[in-house]
C-alpha cells in the first residue's frame, strides 16, 4: 500500500496536466476560429487604427505561440488576466462575483438531489423487484431525462406564476438587502443574523434547486440503488444477518456505508453534471451564476474570461475530485492504511 | 467515525425540514406584505456595461447615466427639444465652429466638487484620453476645450456642424468629478455619476442596481425616491417576474406575445411609443450578384415586411420604408413610393428576368444572421425573409448564422452577402440614419457594402447646412437614392413598451427613448 | 537430458504503481515474489513446484513461460537461452512450450467455440490451415476424451462443465506438439470426483507424446501421485528440492515437515500429532526477515538462522535442503 | 445442446428471470422505434411544408393543425416529424462518431500501455471530468452553427466514454487468463486484438451507446435550446422549445410542450433501452 | 433426549423464471449435542445451501419449499423474523468460507464483535467490549488487534475473528461453512485445531461444511454424505470410512488422494454431476453409478437404515 500522503499528493499533482490540458484546448480553439473580441468590444464603427491599438493592447497581434507562452506564464503566477470587453474587470474578480451564486444553486440542488436519491435508492434496493421498485427504477429514468428548461418551465408556470407561491427569477427580492461577505446569499444573511434576507434568498433558491435536484436525483436513485443490491449480495451481509444483527442495523451501518464508496466516486464525476445542468437552470431561471456568465462572454469572445472560466471550471472539477477522494480514504480504511 | 456520519446526516435532514417550515411560513407573509409606495421596481433583459461615460456605449448604460448625470442640454419629455441643464445658456460663435457654454453656477457633485469649467474640460478631454468606443464623439468633432472662466467653457470643432447641439446632449459628454473617476482609464463599476435627478446607491452587477434621489439636485425634484433596477436573463423570466410582483415596471425586451397578452390583462397598462430603434438588410455590393442593382432592387421588392411585422413581432413592430424612422423630420417612405407596399412579387420578377434569372436558373443566395444579439426572434427575422423571398419562386435562399463577434469580424471583412442589423441613434437627427451607413468613409464596419461619389456629396452638404429646411430637402433626396441603389433594405422600426402595474404613472416614451426615471411614481 | 534450467531467477514487483508515486517515494519497496531460484528440469519428468499461497510458484511458472520478464536471472530452455528471447524467435519457443491454467473457466476465450480454440495455435504457427487444422484439431479433441468431437467442435466454453473445459484447454496446449507443459494448478478447480480423470489424462498424455512437465500445485497429496522431482517454495525461495518419494517421506526442512503434516488425511483414525508453527505466510512478501526467511515461524530456529540465509545444499545424493539445521533434526 | 436460436433462447431466458429488464427495453425500443419510423417517414406523413408559413400564426391545435401553428404560421406537428430527423441524424452521428474515435483509441490505448496510453488517459479524463454541456458549448459556439458542428461538439463530449469504458474493459480482458493463454500460444498483438480481446469488449458497446445517446439527446437538445445548436429555419425540437418558450406565457403553449414532451421522450426512450439492456447484458447475478 | 437439531425433509429450490433448481431435495438430519457433524458434498451438492436453510438466509431467489427444522424443539421456519434474529448469531454461530469478504470491510474487527455481542444481550459497550477481546483472545488473536480493519489482519486471524464472533454468544451450534477452504493448509490444520479444541471447551455442536472428505474425516464425529441435493449417506465416520455403502461414497473415497498411502492408484468416477435444474429420474447418482438397476432409472430410492448407517440407495432395501 502507498501511504496516503502519497496518494493525496499524486492526485495533487495530477490536477495540473488536467488543467492544462484544458486550457490549452480552449486556447487554441478559440484562436483558430473566426471572432475577433476586439470588434465585439468597440461595437461597429471603430476605425481599422483604433481597432489595431486595441488588438497591441490586448497582445492580440503577437504570434500565436507567444500569446500562449505569455498566457500559461500568467496563469502560473495565478494571475488569470483582465477581461477583454467592457469594464475589462480582472477575470478574477468577474468570477468571484458569479461564483457564488452557482455554488449556492449547486450546493442546494446537490442536497435535493443527495437526499432524493439516497432515500428512494436504498428504498428500491431493499425491495428489488416489487412495484415500489419499479417504479422508482422509472423515475429514476424520466427524473434523469426531464429537459431542464422545460420542467423548469414548467414549474415558474404552476408554483410561479399561477400559485404565486414562488419567486420564478432571480436571487433575491428587489426590496431585500443581503451584505456581502461569502456571496452565498444563505450563509451570508445567516452571518448578519438577517432572517428576512435568508427567507428571501431560500424561496428565490427553492425553484431552481429543485429543479436541477429532482433531474439530477434520478442519477443519484440509481447510482444508490444498484450499489446498495450490489452490496447487499455481498458475504458480508449474509454473514451479519447470520449473526444476528438487527436488519435495519445492517441496511444503514453497514450496507449503506459501504454502498456510499462508489456512490461518493461517481459523486465526483457527477458534480461535473451538476454544473452542466447549472447552466441551463441559470439561463432558465435568470439565475446570475457562472454558466450564464460563460455563455454572454463566449457570444463576444472574450478570450481571457472564457479561458479563465474554463480553467475556473476544471479547477473546481479537479478540487471536488480531489476533496472526494479524501473523503473516500477517509471512510475505506484500505485506502487509509 | 460511523457515528459522525450519520449524525452528518440528521442535522442536514433537520436543517432542511426546519428551512422548508419557516419558508413556507414566509411565503403567506410575504404575499400579505404591502408594497412600498416610495420605491419602484423595474426589471429589465439589459445589461450595464460600463458605468462610466468614456467607454458606455449602449442603450441602457445611457439611460441609467442620463438618470444619474447630465449633460449640458436635455431633450423636453415628448417635445424633444433641447433645453438647458447643466449649461444656463450657450452660444454658437464662427457659423457653428465654436460653442460657449455658460454653466449653472453652484453645482456640486456627491463628492462636494463643484461643477467649473475646469471640470468639464477635464470630462471632454479624458473622453478623448481613454479612447473608450464613444470616443469619436468628441473626437470625430472636437479640436479643443477652453476654459473662459470660471463657469465659461469654450468647445471648438474642427468644422462647423450643424447637430453639435445634439452631440453634446449625449452621455459622453457629461461632465463627472475628477475626484471620483481616475483621469486616464475606465472605471467601470464606478458608481459615482455626474450630478442628475439620481445617485446609485449600491450596484451589483447583473443582479441589482438602486438608485436614490439625489437631494441636492438643482431641478425638479424625482417623484419616486428609490428606483430599483433588476436585472433578468431573459424576456420570459421578465414577464413572470412582471406577472409574479417582483417588479413595477417590466421595461425592455418582453416578448412581442407577451405584450399583446398583457394588454388584455386589468392589471397592467402597457405604455407604447414609437422608438427611434431599426432593423434593416443590408446587401453587400461587393459580392455577386449584389454589384447588380437590379437585383439588389428585386430583393427589395420582394421583401414582405407585414410578415415579420404581423407575424414575428405580432404587430409590435411598424414596418419602415426608409433608414431614417418615422416621426423623424425629414422621413419619407421612399421604399414604398418605389416599390409599392411590398411584397411586389411581379415587380420583383420582372426585374429578376432583367438580370438574367428565371425560375429554372434562380437566383442563389446566403442570408446571414446572429442568434442571439438581436434576441431570440431573430431565428424567425431570416425565416421570414427568406420565405418572402423564395415566393418569387426565382430565388433561392440559404440561412446561416453566426456568433455576434465572428459575425462582426466576417461582415467587417467583407465577408458576408447578406447580414441583417439593426441601429439604435447615438443622437437624435437625421445624419445618424444615415451619414453611417451609406457614405463611403464611414460605412467600413459593415464592410463598405456601398460607395457613391454623388451619395457622399449630398450627406456631406447636409451635415453642414445651416437650416433645417436645407437639410431636410438634401435628406429626401438621399432617402429616394437610397431607395432607387437599395444597398440597404429597412425592414422595421421598433416600437418601446413598457409593461406597469396599473398604480403606476408618469412613464414617458419618445424617441428619445431612454426612459426617465424622475419622472415615474405610484399612485 | 536437462530440457529446462532456471538460474537465479528474481521477479520483483515494485510496489509504487505509477510513475508520480514512485517519484514521491523516497525508498522504493517492492514484492520480491520470487527471489533467486536455480533448478533444472530432466526431459520426461514431472517436476512439481509446491508451496503455499503467495510463495511465488505461478510467479515461477509464468516467467518460464515468458509471459513476464524477470528481474535477473536466466531461463535456459532445450539448450537455448530463452531469457531476452524476443518477438518472432520467442514466439518460435513458445511453439514448444505450453501452459495449462487453473481456471478453466477463465482460460477460455468465452466467444471462441472449442474447435476453433484448439485450432488457432495451428493457424498460429503455420503448422496447418482450413480443414486440414479442423482435422487436427478434432483428432487432439478425441485425444483429450472429448468425444464425439464432431459435436464438442462447434460449442461454446460456457456450454461445457469445468472438467470438460479442461480437457479444451488441455487439448489446445498439446495440439502443437510441445515437448515441455506448464500446468498451473491445472486440477485444483476440479471436483474430486473427476480430480483423478484429468490427472490420468495428463499421464497418459506424458506418456503418448513423450512430455516433460512443470507441474504447480498446493495439493501434495496430488503432488505425490505424479511427480518425479518435487521443490517446495518459501517466500520466493526453494527450501527443499528433491526426488519425490525422498521427499515425502522424510522431508528434511522444517517447513516441508509442517505442510506435509498438515495434509488432512482421509481417515478418522489417524489423527495425527502436527508440527505446530506458529504464525502464517505473509499475503505480501515485502519486508523479508533476515536471516533464514522462515525463522520467526520455525520452531527451531537459532541465533544463526536470524543472522545468515541458509543456501539450498545437498543434504543426501540428490536431495537439497535450505536450512541450518537440516541434519541435526 | 443448443438447439434452439441463441437470440430466441436469450429471450425466452431472460423473460423468465428478468422479466422487468425485458420489458423496460422493450418500451424504450417500441419509443426509439416510433420516432425513428416518424424521422423515416417525414416526408410521407407530414401535412405541410415545415420551413413555410401555411396558415395564421399561432392556431391553438385543431383538426387541420393537429399541434396548431407556430408565430411564423408554420405547422407544429410538420416541424415535429421532421425535427425528428434532425435530432436523430446529430444525436446517431455524433453518438457514433465519438463510438468509433473512443473505441479505436481505447483498444489501442488499453492493450499497449506505456507512455501513450498513459497520455491518453490523461486528456481523456480530463475532458471526460469537465462538465460536457459546458465543454460542447464552447466547442459549438466556436465552431458556430450548423449540423457537422454540432455533431463534432456533441462527439467530443461522449469520446472519453467511449474511451474509458473500452480502455477499462480491454485491461480486464487483458488479464484474464485466455488472453496469457493466446500470448502463450504465441499470437501475434494483431491476432490477440482482434480475435480475444475486441469480442468480449464489444457486448458493452450496445449498452454504453444507449446509455449515451439518451445524454446525447439532451446534450443536442441544450445546444440548441441555448441556440448553438443546428440553425434556424431548420425544424428541431430544442431550437422549437426554446423558440415557442417566448409565447408559453402568453398561453400558447403548444409551440414549446411538444416539442419538449417529444425530447424527453426520445431521452426516455434511450434510457429505458440502455437500462434495461444493462441489467440484461450484465453477468447474470443469482 | 431429542436431538439438537433435526432437519426433515427440507425441500430448497432457486426459482428462476418457471425453472426450479432443486439444490436441496428432500433432505433430513439429526445434530445431538456435543456432535461434530461433517456435511460432505462436491461443488453444486447442494450442502451450502443446506447450511444457510437452516438459518433460513437462503440467498435470494431460493425458496424453502417444504420441511422442519426443529432446533431445541423450535421449527425455526415458522419462527417469526425477529425471534429468529435472536436465533441467529445467539443460539446458532455461523462461520463462512471466505473470511475477507465476511466481514465489513469498513469497520473495525473489535467492533465488529461488539456489536454481535450487543445485539444479543444487555451488556453496555464497555462490557461488550471488555467481552470481545476475551473472546478475542480465546481465539488466539492478542487484544491489540482489536482496533485494526479486517483487511490489515491475514487470512487465518480474519477466519479467527469470525469464529470468535460466531461463539461470542454462547451458541450451541455452529454452523461452519467451508471455513478452511480459502485457507493454506498450515493455517487450514491451526483453524481446525481451533474448533477441536474449543469444541471441548465449550461443549459445542456443530456442523462443519466442506467439500473435501479428508478434512471431515480428521475432525467429525458423524459425516453426511449429500450428492445432488440428496442426502446420500450418513454414518459415523469410522463407519462410513470401513465400509462406505452407497457407491458414490464408496467412489468418493477411492478418488481422494492420500499422501499418507504409498502407490495407491487414484479411481474416478465416470460423468459429471447432474444438471440440478433438470436432474435425472430416480437415483440422481444412476448415470454415473457402476452398479446401477434398473429400478435406479426409475424411482427415488427410500433411506434405508444399515446399523448406525443411513443409506439412500435402493440397493440396500
Amino acid at each position: 500500500m502507498v501511504s496516503l500522503r502519497v496518494y493525496i499528493l499524486t492526485r495533487v499533482l495530477l490536477t495540473i496536466p488536467m488543467v492544462f490540458i484544458l486550457l490549452s484546448l480552449v486556447f487554441f480553439v478559440m484562436r483558430i476560429l473566426p471572432g475577433d473580441p476586439v470588434i465585439a468590444i468597440v461595437g461597429m464603427k471603430a476605425s481599422p487604427e483604433h481597432i489595431e491599438r486595441l488588438r497591441h493592447e490586448l497582445g492580440l497581434d503577437k504570434p500565436l505561440w507567444r500569446q500562449y507562452i505569455d498566457y500559461i506564464a500568467m496563469i502560473m503566477r495565478g494571475d488569470l488576466g483582465r477581461s477583454m470587453i467592457w469594464g475589462k474587470r480582472p477575470v478574477s474578480t468577474e468570477i468571484w462575483d458569479r461564483f457564488p451564486a452557482t455554488l449556492e444553486l449547486t450546493i442546494c440542488a446537490f442536497t435535493v438531489s443527495v437526499l432524493i436519491g439516497l432515500v428512494t435508492g436504498v428504498f428500491a434496493s431493499t425491495k428489488p423487484g416489487t412495484k415500489a421498485d419499479v417504479g422508482l427504477r422509472l423515475f429514476s429514468i424520466v427524473a434523469y431525462s426531464l429537459f431542464i428548461p422545460l420542467l423548469g418551465m414548467l414549474l415558474q408556470f404552476t408554483l410561479g406564476v399561477k400559485l404565486k407561491l414562488l419567486p420564478v427569477a432571480g436571487r433575491k427580492s428587489p426590496l431585500v438587502q443581503i451584505d456581502r461577505i461569502t456571496g452565498l446569499y444563505l450563509l451570508d444573511s445567516l452571518l448578519t443574523l438577517n432572517l428576512v434576507g435568508f427567507v428571501d434568498a431560500l424561496r428565490y433558491l427553492l425553484l431552481p434547486s429543485i429543479t436541477l435536484g429532482v433531474v439530477l436525483s434520478g442519477v443519484y436513485t440509481r447510482l444508490v440503488r444498484s450499489s446498495m443490491l450490489e452490496v447487499l449480495r455481498e458475504d458480508f451481509i449474509r454473514a451479519l444477518r447470520a449473526r444476528g444483527i438487527p436488519e435495519g442495523q445492517i441496511l444503514l451501518r453497514h450496507a449503506l456505508k459501504n454502498a456510499f464508496i462508489p456512490v461518493l466516486t461517481m459523486m465526483g464525476l457527477q458534480f461535473s453534471l451538476l454544473l452542466a445542468g447549472a447552466i441551463l437552470t441559470e439561463t432558465t431561471f435568470s439565475w446570475p451564476g457562472m454558466g450564464t456568465f460563460l455563455l454572454e462572454r463566449i457570444e463576444y469572445r472574450d478570450y481571457t474570461t472564457v479561458q479563465g472560466t474554463i480553467v475556473f471550471y476544471a479547477l473546481l472539477v479537479a478540487m471536488v475530485s480531489l476533496i472526494v477522494d479524501i473523503i473516500y480514504a477517509y471512510i475505506d480504511p484500505r485506502i487509509r492504511y | 467515525m460511523r457515528r459522525g456520519i450519520s449524525k452528518v446526516v440528521a442535522v442536514v435532514a433537520a436543517l432542511v425540514i426546519i428551512v422548508a417550515i419557516v419558508g413556507i411560513a414566509y411565503v403567506y407573509q410575504a404575499r400579505k406584505a404591502p408594497a412600498e409606495k416610495e420605491v419602484i421596481v423595474i426589471g429589465t433583459t439589459d445589461r450595464v456595461t460600463d458605468l462610466d461615460p468614456a467607454s458606455a456605449y449602449d442603450f441602457f448604460t445611457w439611460e441609467v447615466l442620463s438618470n444619474i448625470a447630465e449633460g449640458f442640454f436635455k431633450y423636453e419629455p415628448m417635445t424633444l427639444e433641447l433645453k438647458p441643464a447643466l449649461a444656463e445658456s450657450y452660444e454658437v460663435q464662427e457659423g457653428g465652429k465654436v460653442w460657449v457654454l455658460k454653466l449653472r453656477k453652484g453645482l456640486k457633485f456627491r463628492d462636494g466638487t463643484e461643477l467649473t469649467a475646469e471640470v468639464v474640460k477635464w470630462s471632454i478631454e479624458r473622453v478623448a484620453r481613454i479612447e473608450g468606443d464613444p470616443a469619436w464623439f468628441v473626437l470625430d468633432f472636437v479640436d479643443k476645450v477652453e476654459v473662459v472662466d470660471k463657469y465659461t467653457v469654450k468647445i471648438v470643432l474642427q468644422q462647423p456642424v450643424a447637430f453639435f447641439k445634439a452631440v453634446l446632449a449625449v452621455p459622453t459628454y457629461f461632465p463627472i468629478s475628477p475626484k471620483s473617476y481616475p483621469a486616464d482609464e475606465i472605471s467601470p463599476d464606478n458608481t459615482a455619476g455626474g450630478i442628475g435627478p439620481y445617485y446609485i446607491e449600491r450596484f451589483v452587477r447583473d443582479v441589482e442596481l438602486v438608485l436614490k434621489a439625489n437631494p441636492n439636485y438643482y431641478g425638479e425634484k424625482p417623484r419616486t425616491k428609490t428606483i430599483i433596477i433588476k436585472f433578468y436573463k431573459d424576456a420570459t423570466a421578465l414577464r413572470l417576474a412582471l406577472e409574479g410582483g417582483e417588479i413595477d415596471v417590466a421595461w425592455r425586451t418582453l416578448n412581442p406575445s407577451d405584450i399583446k397578452d398583457l394588454a388584455k390583462n386589468p392589471d397592467f397598462t402597457v405604455v407604447e411609443g414609437q422608438g427611434a430603434y431599426i432593423r434593416y438588410i443590408v446587401l453587400n455590393g461587393n459580392i455577386e450578384p449584389f454589384n447588380n442593382k437590379l437585383v439588389r432592387q428585386a430583393l427589395a421588392a420582394a421583401l414582405d415586411r407585414k410578415k415579420i411585422t404581423e407575424g414575428v413581432f405580432l404587430g409590435t413592430v411598424s414596418p419602415l420604408y426608409s433608414l431614417v424612422p418615422a416621426g423623424m423630420w425629414s422621413h419619407i417612405d421612399a421604399f414604398k413610393e418605389k416599390y409599392g407596399e411590398g411584397p411586389n412579387y411581379e415587380l420583383a420578377k420582372k426585374l429578376l428576368a432583367q438580370a438574367g434569372y428565371s425560375e429554372t436558373n434562380k437566383l442563389k443566395v446566403e442570408l446571414w444572421y446572429t442568434p442571439a444579439h438581436y434576441g431570440t426572434t431573430e431565428a424567425d427575422v431570416a425565416a421570414a425573409i427568406k420565405e418572402s423571398w423564395e415566393k418569387t419562386g426565382m430565388i433561392e435562399v440559404e440561412i446561416k448564422s453566426a456568433e455576434w463577434s465572428t459575425y462582426l469580424e466576417l461582415t467587417r471583412k467583407k465577408g458576408l452577402p447578406i447580414t441583417l442589423y439593426g441601429w439604435y441613434p447615438d443622437y437624435i437627427d437625421p445624419d445618424n440614419f444615415l451619414y453611417p451607413f451609406l457614405h463611403t468613409d464611414s460605412n467600413r464596419w459593415l464592410g463598405k457594402p456601398y460607395s457613391d461619389p454623388e451619395m457622399d456629396k449630398l450627406l456631406e452638404e447636409a451635415q453642414v447646412a445651416p437650416d433645417k429646411a436645407t437639410r431636410t430637402r438634401l435628406y429626401e433626396q438621399v432617402q429616394r437614392k437610397l431607395a432607387e441603389d437599395a444597398p440597404i433594405i429597412p425592414f422595421l422600426q421598433g416600437k418601446l413598451y413598457v409593461v406597469c402595474k396599473k398604480n403606476v404613472k408618469g412613464i414617458v416614451i419618445d424617441p428619445y427613448m431612454l426612459l426617465r426615471y424622475w419622472l415615474i411614481y405610484k399612485e | 537430458m536437462e530440457l529446462l534450467r532456471v538460474e537465479n531467477l528474481v521477479k520483483y514487483f515494485p510496489l509504487e504503481k505509477s510513475f508520480l508515486e514512485r517519484l514521491l517515494t523516497r525508498s522504493r519497496r517492492y514484492v520480491r515474489a520470487v527471489d533467486g531460484v536455480s533448478f533444472s528440469i530432466e526431459r520426461g519428468e514431472v517436476f512439481t513446484l509446491a508451496g503455499e499461497t503467495g510463495c511465488g510458484k505461478t510467479t515461477t511458472g509464468r516467467l518460464i513461460l515468458r509471459l513476464i520478464d524477470p528481474t535477473s536471472g536466466r531461463i535456459v530452455f532445450d539448450g537455448e537461452d530463452i531469457t531476452d528471447l524476443r518477438g518472432e524467435e520467442l514466439r518460435r519457443i513458445r511453439r514448444k512450450m505450453q501452459p495449462v491454467f487453473q481456471d478453466p473457466y477463465a482460460s477460455l476465450n468465452p466467444r471462441m467455440k472449442v474447435g476453433e480454440a484448439v485450432k488457432h495455435p495451428l493457424e498460429i504457427h503455420g503448422i496447418a490451415y482450413g480443414s486440414e487444422a479442423k482435422q487436427i484439431a478434432m483428432e487432439f479433441l478425441e485425444k483429450v476424451g472429448l468425444t464425439p468431437a464432431e459435436k464438442f467442435y462447434s460449442l461454446y466454453p460456457r456450454d461445457l462443465s469445468g472438467g470438460q473445459r479442461q480437457r479444451v484447454a488441455i487439448a489446445r496446449a498439446i495440439v502443437t506438439k510441445p515437448m515441455f507443459i506448464v500446468a498451473d494448478e491445472a486440477v485444483s478447480m476440479i471436483d474430486v470426483s473427476l480430480k483423478a480423470s484429468i490427472l490420468e489424462l495428463l499421464m497418459q498424455l506424458k506418456r503418448e507424446m513423450g512430455l516433460t512437465y512443470l507441474f504447480i500445485t498446493h495439493e501434495l497429496a496430488v503432488a505425490k501421485y505424479i511427480s518425479t522431482r518435487i521443490a517446495v517454495m518459501y517466500l520466493g525461495k526453494i527450501v527443499e528440492l528433491g526426488p519425490a518419494h525422498r521427499v515425502f517421506e522424510s522431508p528434511l526442512h522444517p517447513y516441508t515437515k509442517a505442510l506435509m503434516a498438515a495434509v488432512p488425511v482421509p481417515n478418522p483414525r489417524r489423527r495425527k500429532e502436527k508440527v505446530k508453527l506458529k504464525g502464517e505466510v505473509p499475503t505480501a512478501p515485502v519486508d523479508i526477515p533476515p536471516g533464514c526467511r522462515f525463522h520467526p515461524r520455525c520452531p527451531y530456529a537459532t541465533e544463526e538462522c536470524r543472522r545468515e540465509e541458509p543456501q539450498l545444499a545437498e543434504a543426501e545424493p540428490e536431495h537439497l535442503v535450505a536450512c541450518h539445521k537440516a541434519m541435526e533434526l | 445442446m443448443r438447439l434452439i436460436d441463441p437470440l430466441a433462447r436469450a429471450i425466452r431466458r431472460y423473460w423468465r428471470v428478468k422479466r422487468v429488464d425485458l420489458a423496460l427495453t422493450l418500451t424504450g425500443a417500441i419509443i426509439v422505434a416510433w420516432i425513428i419510423a416518424m424521422a423515416a417517414l417525414a416526408p410521407v406523413v407530414a401535412p405541410y411544408d415545415p420551413y413555410v408559413s401555411v396558415d395564421d400564426v399561432l392556431l391553438p391545435p385543431s383538426r387541420e393543425h393537429l399541434m396548431g401553428t407556430d408565430n411564423l404560421g408554420r405547422d407544429v406537428f410538420s416541424r415535429i416529424l421532421y425535427g425528428s430527423r434532425t435530432v436523430m441524424a446529430v444525436v446517431l452521428a455524433s453518438t457514433m462518431l465519438s463510438m468509433g474515435v473512443g473505441t479505436l483509441v481505447g483498444l489501442v490505448s488499453g492493450y499497449f500501455g506505456g507512455l501513450v496510453d498513459r497520455v491518453l488517459s490523461l486528456v481523456m479524463d480530463s475532458i471526460y471530468a469537465f462538465p460536457g454541456l459546458i465543454l460542447a458549448i464552447a466547442v459549438a459556439a466556436m465552431l458556430g452553427p450548423g449540423v457537422s458542428n454540432t455533431v463534432v461538439s456533441i462527439s467530443i463530449v461522449y469520446i472519453p466514454t467511449y474511451f474509458r469504458m473500452i480502455r477499462g474493459q480491454v485491461l480486464s480482458v487483458k488479464s484474464q487468463l485466455y488472453v496469457e493463454a493466446a500470448t502463450a500460444l504465441g499470437a501475434p498483438h494483431k491476432v490477440i486484438m482482434l480475435k480475444y480481446i475486441l469480442p468480449n469488449v464489444i457486448p458493452v458497446l450496445p449498452v454504453v451507446f444507449s446509455m449515451n445517446v439518451a445524454d446525447a439527446v439532451l446534450t443536442e437538445a441544450g445546444l440548441s435550446f441555448l441556440g448553438l445548436g443546428v440553425p434556424a429555419p431548420t425544424p428541431d425540437w430544442g431550437f422549437d422549445l426554446r423558440n415557442g418558450q417566448r409565447n408559453l406565457l402568453a398561453g400558447y403553449w403548444w409551440g414549446s410542450t411538444f416539442p419538449g414532451f417529444m425530447i424527453v421522450l426520445l431521452a426516455v426512450g434511450f434510457s429505458l433501452l440502455g437500462e434495461g439492456l444493462n441489467e440484461l447484458i450484465s453477468p447474470e447475478r443469482r | 433426549m431429542p436431538p439438537l437439531l433435526d432437519v426433515r425433509g427440507l425441500r430448497v429450490y432457486y426459482m428462476l423464471g418457471d425453472e426450479a433448481v432443486k439444490a436441496v431435495d428432500g433432505v433430513s438430519l439429526k445434530v445431538e449435542k456435543g456432535e461434530v457433524l461433517g456435511l460432505v458434498g462436491e461443488s453444486g451438492s447442494g450442502k451450502s445451501t443446506l447450511g444457510l436453510a437452516i438459518v433460513r438466509l437462503v440467498p435470494h431467489p431460493g425458496r424453502i419449499l417444504e420441511g422442519s427444522v426443529l432446533f431445541k424443539g423450535r421449527d425455526l421456519l415458522k419462527l417469526p423474523e425477529q425471534e429468529l434474529s435472536k436465533v441467529r448469531g445467539g443460539e446458532i454461530g455461523m462461520v463462512f468460507q471466505d473470511p475477507l469478504t465476511s466481514l465489513d470491510p469498513l469497520m473495525r474487527v473489535g467492533e465488529q464483535l461488539v456489536e454481535t455481542i450487543m445485539a444479543h444481550s444487555q451488556l453496555t459497550k464497555e462490557e461488550a467490549k471488555e467481552k470481545a477481546v476475551k473472546y478475542l483472545e480465546l481465539v488466539g488473536i492478542s487484544a491489540e488487534r482489536f482496533y485494526d480493519y479486517p483487511h490489515q489482519f491475514s487470512g487465518g486471524m480474519r477466519q479467527r475473528a469470525m469464529i470468535a464472533m460466531a461463539i461470542s454468544t454462547s451458541p450451541s451450534l455452529l454452523i461452519a461453512d467451508e471455513p478452511t477452504t480459502a485457507l493454506d493448509v498450515i493455517v487450514q490444520s491451526q483453524i481446525m485445531e481451533l474448533f477441536q479444541s474449543l469444541r471441548e471447551k465449550l461443549g459445542l455442536s456443530v456442523i462443519l461444511i466442506t467439500h473435501d472428505i479428508s478434512v471431515a474425516m480428521e475432525v467429525a464425529d458423524k459425516i453426511a454424505v449429500m450428492y445432488a441435493g440428496h442426502l446420500v449417506e450418513c454414518a459415523p465416520s469410522e463407519t462410513l470410512y470401513d465400509s462406505p455403502l452407497h457407491p458414490y461414497t464408496q467412489g468418493l473415497l477411492k478418488a481422494v488422494p492420500n499422501i499418507e498411502l504409498k502407490d495407491m492408484k487414484l479411481v474416478y468416477i465416470p460423468g459429471t454431476p447432474p444438471d440440478l435444474a433438470n436432474p435425472p429420474p430416480g437415483c440422481r447418482f444412476h448415470p454415473r453409478c457402476p452398479r446401477a438397476m434398473d429400478v435406479c432409472r426409475r424411482e427415488e430410492p427410500p433411506e434405508v437404515e444399515v446399523g448406525e448407517t443411513t443409506v439412500k440407495c435402493h440397493l440396500y432395501r
